[in-house]
């Protein structure tokens, strides 16, 4: 009984969300800056996390939230890549750089020092 | 202070919790979906994170370039041998049976394919951090007015 | 259930079916929940579509990412109950909850170092009139 | 830093149990390596630190989380309204808000949380403090990012590193 409805819940909750997507593709398409389409693409994502929620609890199954999982890690790197290279034209160069200056990270610092020349 | 001080905090924070997932996905392609295939882009992705955040060359030092052709090379080894032991075993190219029979249980079924999925595991782990270095190493040629 | 605990009481006149009332309890709280966060997630979305500039969609989208995602996982963590999928639910609201305002910083750290300049000051949308009077390029920016 | 590591090889032992919820000893025992290889590879990146491994604070976390969350259930509701009025009144403001915290981790919390509430977004983050992007003019009040602030910082006990 509760359980046909909530199916009936989630469906329709999927539905909405589908909604929700189509709209978003529309900014995805028409945004004019890039940083538009980052946005859509990031908020698509989280989308998608919601809906492999919605869908593995519908199936009684757990594979759709390990994905679900997965797609909101992949979602966060994939951003960083894009703007990263469209700020600075190329992935490799330091955003940051790495904090202390232990004897070890001297004695890698002259390795590659080593390696370089 | 630099303005990727959130970047740079929160992706520390992710890159222990991406690596430990990429190898459960693997551990369990019995259960559920995953394998070595998956486990091997998911554990090179937490590198590439690495990489974009503290560039390339911190990478190169945390991961070094010889480590990833020592890996490739295992990798395939790994996943080729197994079906040369099996070969030299007596039985077909890839017949896990021999390898410990047991009419209850497929036991060498399971100890074959942990072995050929470490070789899948490492194989496609080091290929996409090469890859990446490979693509991430070249300077871009194409100037900033043609995009 | 508790009705047979109470041994004075001779003949319960009327039985409760205590599974069904916290089933559909249960089923009737996680319904709320999701039902308002899908409509919060679509309400993001419709905000990112008709916000006029760049840094005002990024509202939009966080909306979503923050009270449609948590009250959506919530509902599904309700119906989970006391399991292992409760625990991966958990998981993805907290990666969400961390990925997601980190994501929606770099972008804006991103453009505004790019040189988009945000729109300030108090905007109204155009009315339905204004806008068919002007080209169509006017009217999507 | 071995106390780190060994914080953090626990806590991520923990999260394979909870991924996987299979007690043999054989997958156990994949997990224990899978850990070892994860915090290796942590060692090698150099980042078992403090920002790394902030398990410690994971009290005083949950429980500006559960704050945050009523918070950010408030100030949903007016963005929700500004979204889909009709005419859209919208005011976006920016304001400079000062970060009182010391450790870095502490600044993204804080920075993340004002990110988190709708209707504020953090945009850079500099010596000066968080360039915040209001959608509407009443949440532009630096004054009321101060509690905020202060819980943040609690959250993370403001040990410095």
């Amino acid at each position: 009984m509760a359980d046909e409805f909530l199916l009936k819940v989630y469906v329709a909750a999927a539905v909405l969300m589908m909604v929700g997507m189509a709209l978003l593709l529309v900014r995805l398409i028409a945004g004019p800056a890039l940083y538009d389409r980052a946005l859509a693409v990031n908020s698509f994502g989280t989308k998608v996390v919601l809906f492999l929620c919605l869908f593995s609890l519908m199936n009684g199954r757990q594979d759709g939230v390990d994905i679900a999982i997965l797609y909101a890690l992949m979602n966060f790197i994939a951003t960083v890549a894009i703007l990263k290279f469209f700020r600075y034209r190329g992935l490799t160069g330091p955003m940051t750089s790495l904090p202390g200056s232990s004897k070890f990270d001297r004695l890698r610092e002259a390795r590659r020092q080593k390696e370089a020349s | 202070m630099n303005s990727h001080l959130i970047l740079r905090t929160v992706s520390k924070f992710l890159i222990p919790l991406i690596v430990v997932y990429g190898l459960y996905v693997h551990f369990h392609g019995d259960f559920g979906p995953g394998g070595g295939f998956q486990a091997g882009v998911i554990v090179a992705a937490a590198v590439v994170l690495y990489a974009l955040i503290f560039g390339i060359d911190a990478c190169k030092v945390a991961v070094p370039p010889s480590w990833i052709r020592i890996g490739m090379t295992v990798g395939v080894m790994l996943f080729a041998g197994t079906g040369v032991v099996t070969w030299l075993l007596g039985g077909a190219f890839f017949d896990y049976d021999v390898l410990k029979y047991d009419p209850d249980h497929p036991a060498g079924q399971h100890l074959g394919i942990i072995c050929v999925e470490l070789g899948v595991l490492f194989t496609v782990a080091t290929v996409m951090v090469a890859i990446f270095y490979a693509f991430g190493s070249r300077t871009p040629d194409i100037s900033d007015e043609d995009w | 259930m508790a009705a047979d605990n109470t041994h004075s009481a001779p003949a319960n006149p009327v039985d409760i079916p205590w599974d069904a009332v916290l089933e559909w309890g249960l089923a009737l709280a996680s319904t709320g929940l999701i039902v308002s966060g899908a409509i919060f997630v679509l309400a993001g979305a419709l905000g990112v579509l008709r916000m006029p500039d760049f840094f005002t969609r990024m509202h939009a989208a966080g909306m979503t990412d923050t009270l449609g995602a948590e009250f959506i996982l919530l509902g599904l963590m309700l119906q989970a109950g006391f399991s292992q999928m409760t625990l991966k639910l958990l998981l993805v609201a907290f990666f969400l909850f961390l990925t997601s305002p980190t994501a929606t910083h770099a972008i804006a750290n991103a453009a505004l170092k790019s040189g988009l300049k945000p729109q300030l000051g108090p905007y109204k949308a155009p009315e339905l009139s204004e806008i068919e009077g002007k080209t169509p390029s006017e009217g999507a920016h | 830093m071995v106390r780190y590591a060994i914080i953090l090889a626990l806590v991520m032992l923990l999260y394979w149990l909870t991924l996987s919820f299979y007690f043999e000893p054989l997958i156990v025992g994949f997990g224990i390596a899978s850990v070892l290889f994860a915090v290796g590879l942590c060692y090698r990146m150099r980042i078992l630190d403090s920002e790394t491994v902030p398990y410690m604070h994971t009290m005083t976390t949950i429980g500006y989380f559960g704050w945050l969350f009523l918070e950010v259930v408030k100030a949903n509701f007016a963005v929700v309204k500004a979204v889909l009025r009709p005419d859209m009144e919208i005011s976006p403001t920016l304001l400079t808000v000062p970060t009182p915290q010391k450790t870095d981790i502490g600044k993204t919390m804080f920075a993340n949380s004002i990110t988190l509430t709708p209707g504020t977004v953090s945009m850079d983050i500099d010596d000066d403090g968080i360039l915040v992007h209001a959608l509407l003019a009443e949440m532009a009040d630096p004054d009321d990012f101060v509690e905020m602030g202060q819980r943040a910082g609690f959250s993370v006990s403001e040990v410095s590193s």
